[in-house]
């Protein structure tokens, strides 16, 4: 099973590099969806196939496709500029310095290295979650829907106003 | 567009639909009628040959005239000379013994023929036909087809009985006045 | 699989997220930053989740709900993204300076 | 073994096997390239600039607000299965949330998203029909 | 037309060189652009700004042919034009040629020419309602309609002994008199394709998919009409009852009873309409003659052997299937002609296209140029 | 949590269980696919008064399995100027998720690959794979015809997930489960079909179904008459044949969703499980060829108001009235 898990997270950072270093965004955009792919399969392994599909089919299914269409619709891709290297090795300093302090804190923290606590199977079911999302947390639920109609609103109104734009 | 009102928009939305069911009542009919009534309307052609109509423009052919078990083309060149897709060549004329000019060669290409029947048309003797050919096939460009070829191992035999018969007229118009016939063709437009 | 390893690897995208954040330009590879980290942030979520927690449900439905913010958020930063592709013709965050006095 | 994992073997064999069905007749296939063989498909004609390029803003429309929408419905799913022992409070939180759902189609519909409408008036201009 | 984008609308906005416009060709080896056209559309996202129809891919000369041949041997070559009412132009040649030599055809000659006319129109409007229908994805009814067309080149074959591309007519007469069996075989088909004709109404016309892609897609309206020369159904779709059989009655069209059936809309529903209508009308045309055929010659008694017309010129128009189609003939005395210019519709028609197809979209454009019915070769010819 | 014992469990080994499990599955499609477009070209032909394959074997079933030889022996053309990583995985993207979807069906009582809680689901993630697989194929190619089909393609299967989605909603809703094989014990348990109490939900899943698998009316990304063959136009050979496959494979795919969520998957009298299964899923694809070889092909705009407007919705109002109604009872 460990293996498994291994590969998933190699298959995630490679995913990772590779959507932040290509320069092509729309392989990036590929890039990104070969780790949302391992995430999903990490977070069966994390006992929650429900949220892994999810992931797949907000993430691969929705947000990358949105994606992919932007940059559709924004640029001939290779044509943006190039990154000077001065600004990457700035970045990559920055990047590197979070890793290693937070990594070393991480290390140091004495994470719990028990394996996991065995649950019912019941709490870890999709009925459950609904449950929640039903009782405890039907705020979330509730304010999610109205994040989202708010999210729709503002889309349609950017674009209506851009779609005018371009014709007037 | 006109804006339809709520009520009209709905019965337009079912409307829609139901015709929708009924193009489907259409299409099952038919399939129902291939494959119960066995009515399809496919010829499965290598299987079964086709039905050729009388008028059946082919590739065109000499007569062979029964009286005279030979054709009755004399090389005047007047197909040749129609024939808009220049695919015909004639050659004739005299020939030893006899009084009739004979065609010496007659070839078509098939390739070219737009198979308008002019030739027909002009014909003085009236001895091309429509071939009933129908799946000739030509390999290449040169599709050259000999139509005197059928004819050629009988011609010294046709010249001998032509010269017989024209002695033969030349003796009756010697008693008679002279009497010019030609063999009628069969299916031949006036 | 411990626990430690999970948190690392989310430590590892994180950073990959934010490296991308300052040395992109193109903002739509920004935007693949930006959800970079918010996957790093879910997946630590679920493992602890996974390792510590009581109630499975907790850690599900804040991932859940980063999802959806996720979705959320770009769908507006998308929009606003492509707005700014029609009024500029180009979409490097550098040369978006009209705000720079 | 777990259920899970063996669906990850499943797409795992599927990807070695779709390999396979696509490298085996690379090797086995003909080739022979002429000139224009590894052309672009234009209908014969030579394409004029590259493929990449702009398209309408309307797809892009619709890709967002299926992003918006689909994580809606995708939640509905846990909670639909436990809807049974939710009562009538749990009607009411599906109500809600299905209610304010179509409050954005509605402001969709509204705004004329769902109308693929040309810019310009379509066809003959050249005057009404007389 | 030349390669370079041509301000085709004048709309202000129909502007080729704007930024993020692209040139898309459709044709001329595409599925469903009929023939050889080719499009060269110079589109913003889905919208087409100016389309431009390049044409020449099928370019055969026949206009050229006719100046180096006699006009007996130009008649193959005139159903060639447009193969798919290939009859019409072959009689129509030879009525232009009877005009100018000023040869009387017989009369049982003149009625085999309209039935033989008059059924390749309906061929031909079949074989359009297939391919429109075709075009906008309904596969089915386009074979329907190739079996009712098959009836038709069963009965023209019976007579003439080719199904396309007929040499039916010759100079004051017909080649082949129709026997019995033709006038009961034509019978029947007047038959069958009244029982056919409500089928094709309940799985075309009345179907809400068909009704939606064709309705007020790709409006040419009467102005546009006159200005390019539209004729045809797609004329009278927008409501111009012009047909020079009506108009400028030609052999024995007075003759007959029949409508022109006209549409006020001029888009692409309203010339299925007019077409299908047309189809009925002639049926009826085909009825009556056929009840009427008298007997006699097919040929003058003493058919011209020589064609050589006097010096001069004439032109003579007759109502194709896809409109006016006129022969300008000028003679110089010789038994070749001096010029031939062929007046096709299908070229006028398609001349429109710049105009009708600005602004629209391209799922639009196959709808639009389909329901022309436009025959590449007679464009080109 | 332990998932219920499959079949897959029974063998000795895991792995050779695995294996197995592909095997059938791929053998499960491909003889589907043959078989399908074998059936397709028959109904239409016999919709169109015509024979349809008659030579390959006997009532040429062969046919298609000459097809796919044939496509095996093409030659692969890899059009220049193509983005060459997106361009030769894209087939791949396409097809994988077919497979994995595949397994999920249960055919029988116990007769199930892999019985999983969320199947439903899985099976909907895997159909969303294929939006990235088929932008890539229309990206990669660098084809105008190919982008254009892939930005309709994706647009229309995005569009129309939603109103699939609310449908089976609709039926989640009433068992309260997503594992496919409870869903229709269920079913078989209480005696009648789902869809006898949610018709409407069976109509708008079934058109949008038609649609996510890009079937006439809907088949816009393919319309040949518009765009020569949409995203795939520049693909031949065997990479052409996995995209028809998974295609197939997906009409297929969704007729099981629809036969396991409305029809009582393989519940009936008298013939055994399998047989009522396919019995069903066939009557559906027969169904969809039916309406395939019947109708004209909507235009893009109206395809997807009509799905904005109409189908999601009537859904949206279907799952309310089916929450309604449940609580009711």
């Amino acid at each position: 099973m460990s293996t498994v898990t291994g590969l998933l997270m190699a298959i995630a950072i490679c995913g990772a590099l590779l959507a932040v270093s290509l320069k092509n965004v729309l392989h990036a955009i590929f890039g990104l969806a070969i780790t949302l792919l391992a995430l999903a399969g990490l977070f069966m392994v994390l006992g929650s196939p429900f949220v892994a599909a999810m992931e797949v089919l907000i993430y691969v299914g929705g947000i990358s496709v949105a994606m992919v269409f932007a940059v559709m619709l924004s640029t001939v891709v290779p044509k943006h500029a190039a990154e000077t290297s001065l600004r990457k090795g700035a970045a990559a300093l920055v990047a590197l310095t979070f890793l290693l302090g937070v990594g070393a804190i991480v290390v140091g923290a004495d994470l719990p290295s028990t394996s996991a606590p065995t649950l019912p199977a019941e709490l870890w079911s999709v009925a459950h979650l609904g449950t929640a999302l039903l009782d405890h947390y039907n705020l979330v639920f509730e304010v999610l829907s109205v994040v989202l109609l708010v999210a729709i609103i503002g889309a349609i109104v950017i674009s209506r106003r851009e779609e005018e734009h371009t014709e007037s | 567009m006109e804006t339809p009102t709520r009520t009209g928009r709905l019965g337009r939305f079912f409307t829609g639909f139901g015709s929708l069911f009924h193009g489907l009542a259409v299409t099952s009919r038919h399939f129902g009628r291939t494959i119960f009534l066995r009515k399809n309307v496919t010829q499965q052609y290598p299987h079964e040959k086709p039905t050729l109509p009388k008028a059946y423009r082919s590739a065109i052919r000499l007569i062979r005239f029964p009286e005279t078990d030979s054709h009755d083309c004399v090389g005047c060149k007047a197909c040749e000379r129609i024939c808009p897709s220049a695919c015909i060549a004639v050659d004739g004329g005299k020939v030893e013994g006899i009084k009739k000019k004979r065609a010496s060669h007659f070839e078509m290409d098939f390739a070219l023929c737009s198979l308008c029947g002019l030739c027909l048309d002009v014909c003085p003797t009236t001895t091309l036909e429509y071939s009933r050919l129908y799946d000739e096939a030509g390999y290449n460009r040169n599709w050259k087809h000999d139509l005197l070829a059928e004819f050629r191992a009988r011609e010294p035999a046709f010249i001998a009985e032509q010269r017989q018969r024209e002695q033969a007229e030349a003796e009756a118009k010697a008693q008679k006045a002279p009497k010019k016939e030609k063999p009628p063709k069969e299916g031949d437009a006036p | 699989m411990k626990l430690e390893a999970f948190v690392l690897l989310s430590l590892v995208l994180f950073s990959a997220g934010l490296y991308a954040v300052i040395a992109r330009r193109n903002l739509i590879a920004i935007l693949i930053g930006v959800e970079l980290m918010l996957n790093a942030v879910s997946l630590n979520f679920m493992a602890f989740n996974r390792f510590v927690a009581l109630d499975p449900a907790v850690g599900q439905v804040v991932v859940l709900f980063i999802i959806g913010l996720a979705a959320a958020e770009v769908a507006i930063a998308l929009s606003i993204i492509l707005a700014v592709y029609r009024q500029r013709k180009q979409i490097d965050a550098d040369q978006l300076d009209e705000l720079k006095g | 073994m777990n259920g899970y994992a063996q669906l990850a073997c499943y797409l795992v064999l599927g990807l070695v096997l779709g390999g396979v069905i696509v490298v085996l007749p690379q090797l086995l296939s003909p080739r022979s390239i002429g000139r224009t063989t590894e052309n672009t498909y234009e209908c014969g004609i030579d394409t004029v600039g590259s493929a990449w390029m702009r398209f309408s803003i309307t797809y892009y429309v619709f890709a967002l607000i299926f992003v918006a929408f689909e994580v809606d419905i995708l939640y509905l799913f846990p909670v639909a299965v436990a809807y049974e022992p939710s009562g009538w409070r749990g009607l009411a939180e599906i109500a809600a949330f299905l209610v304010i759902l179509s409050l954005a189609i509605l402001y969709a519909w509204r705004k004329g998203v769902f109308v693929w409408k040309s810019h310009r008036a379509p066809q003959s201009s050249s005057g009404p029909n007389a | 037309m030349s390669d370079e984008p041509r301000g085709a609308s004048s709309d202000p906005e129909a502007d080729p060189t704007h930024p993020e416009a692209y040139v898309l060709n459709m044709g001329p080896q595409h599925p469903s652009m009929h023939g050889v056209l080719r499009l060269k559309l110079h589109m913003i996202g889905e919208e087409i700004v100016v389309a431009e129809p390049v044409i020449g891919y099928a370019h055969r000369a026949h206009e050229k042919m006719a100046e180096n041949r006699n006009y007996l041997m130009f008649l193959p070559n005139s159903s060639r034009i447009d193969y798919l009412s290939g009859m019409i132009y072959n009689i129509g040649y030879c009525q232009a040629v009877e005009k100018l030599l000023e040869i009387e055809v017989p009369e049982r000659a003149q009625y085999i020419r309209v039935i033989a006319c008059e059924l390749n129109r309906i061929a031909s409007h079949l074989l359009w309602i297939g391919t429109y229908v075709l075009d906008i994805g309904g596969v089915t009814p386009f074979l329907y309609c190739w079996d009712d067309r098959e009836q038709i080149l069963d009965l023209l074959d019976a007579i003439t002994g080719s199904r396309l591309t007929y040499s039916y007519g010759r100079f004051g007469g017909v080649t082949m008199d129709v026997d019995d069996a033709f006038l009961t075989g034509t019978r029947t088909f007047l038959e069958r394709m009244k029982s056919r004709l409500p089928e094709y109404d309940t799985l075309v016309r009345k179907n809400v998919i068909f009704i939606e892609r064709s309705r007020g897609v790709g409006i040419m309206d009467r102005q546009t009409c006159r200005a390019y020369g539209v004729t045809g159904p797609c004329l009278r779709a927008a409501g111009v009852a012009y047909d020079v059989r009506k108009s400028e009655p030609y052999g024995i069209y007075d003759r007959f009873d029949f409508a022109v059936p006209t549409e006020s809309a001029g888009d692409c529903l309203a010339r299925y309409d007019v077409r299908i209508r047309e189809i009925e009308e002639s049926l009826k045309i085909v009825t009556q003659a056929v009840r009427d055929l008298p007997a006699g010659p097919i040929m003058p008694d003493k058919p011209k052997k020589k064609f050589k017309p006097a010096e001069g010129a004439s032109y003579f128009a007759v109502e194709a299937a896809r409109g006016a189609f006129g022969m300008y003939l000028v003679s110089d005395g010789s038994e070749v002609p001096f010029k031939l210019k062929l007046r096709t519709p299908s070229f006028s028609n398609l001349s429109s296209m710049p105009k009708v197809l600005a602004g629209t979209m391209v799922a639009d454009t196959i709808a639009i140029v389909g329901s022309l019915d436009i025959v590449l070769p007679e464009i080109d010819r | 949590m332990s998932p219920p014992e499959t079949l897959v469990d029974k063998l000795d080994s895991p792995w050779l269980g695995v294996v197995l499990g592909v095997a059938a599955v791929l053998g499960m499609l491909t003889v589907n696919v043959l078989f399908l477009v074998w059936l397709e070209r028959k109904v239409s032909a016999w919709i169109q008064r015509r024979m349809g394959p008659t030579e390959v074997g006997p009532f040429g079933l062969f046919q298609t399995l000459a097809d796919m030889l044939k496509l095996l022996s093409k030659q692969l053309i890899t059009p220049r100027h193509v983005d060459k990583p997106l361009y030769h995985l894209a087939p791949l993207v396409v097809f994988v998720p077919v497979v994995a979807a595949a397994s999920l069906f249960p055919f029988s009582a116990g007769l199930v690959l892999q019985d999983l809680d969320i199947g439903l689901v899985l099976v909907f993630a895997f159909g969303g794979l294929a939006f990235v697989g088929i932008f890539m194929a229309g990206w990669g190619s660098n084809n105008k015809y190919a982008l254009l089909g892939a930005m309709r393609s994706v647009a229309q299967n995005i569009s129309y997930e939603i109103p699939l989605i609310l449908a089976s909603l609709s039926v989640v809703l009433m068992s309260g489960t997503m594992n496919l094989a409870k869903i229709t014990a269920l079913q078989s348990e209480r005696g009648y079909w789902f869809i006898v109490l949610q018709p409407v939900a069976a109509v708008i899943y079934f058109i949008a179904a038609l649609a996510e698998t890009n079937r006439a009316p809907f088949d816009i990304p393919e319309a040949e008459s518009e765009l020569v063959a949409g995203f795939h136009t520049e693909y031949s050979g065997m990479r052409f044949a996995l995209f028809f496959f998974a295609e197939y494979s997906n009409v297929f795919i969704v007729s099981m969703v629809a036969t396991v969520l409305f029809l009582g998957g393989w519940s009936g009298p008298l013939l055994p499980g399998p047989v009522w299964f396919f019995l069903k899923v066939y009557a559906l694809v027969g169904l969809t060829m039916w309406v395939r070889w019947t109708f004209p092909r909507l235009r893009f705009d109206q395809l997807m108001s009509f799905c904005w407007v109409v189908l999601t919705p009537l859904a949206i109002l279907n799952l309310l009235i089916t929450a309604f109604v449940a609580r009711l009872v």
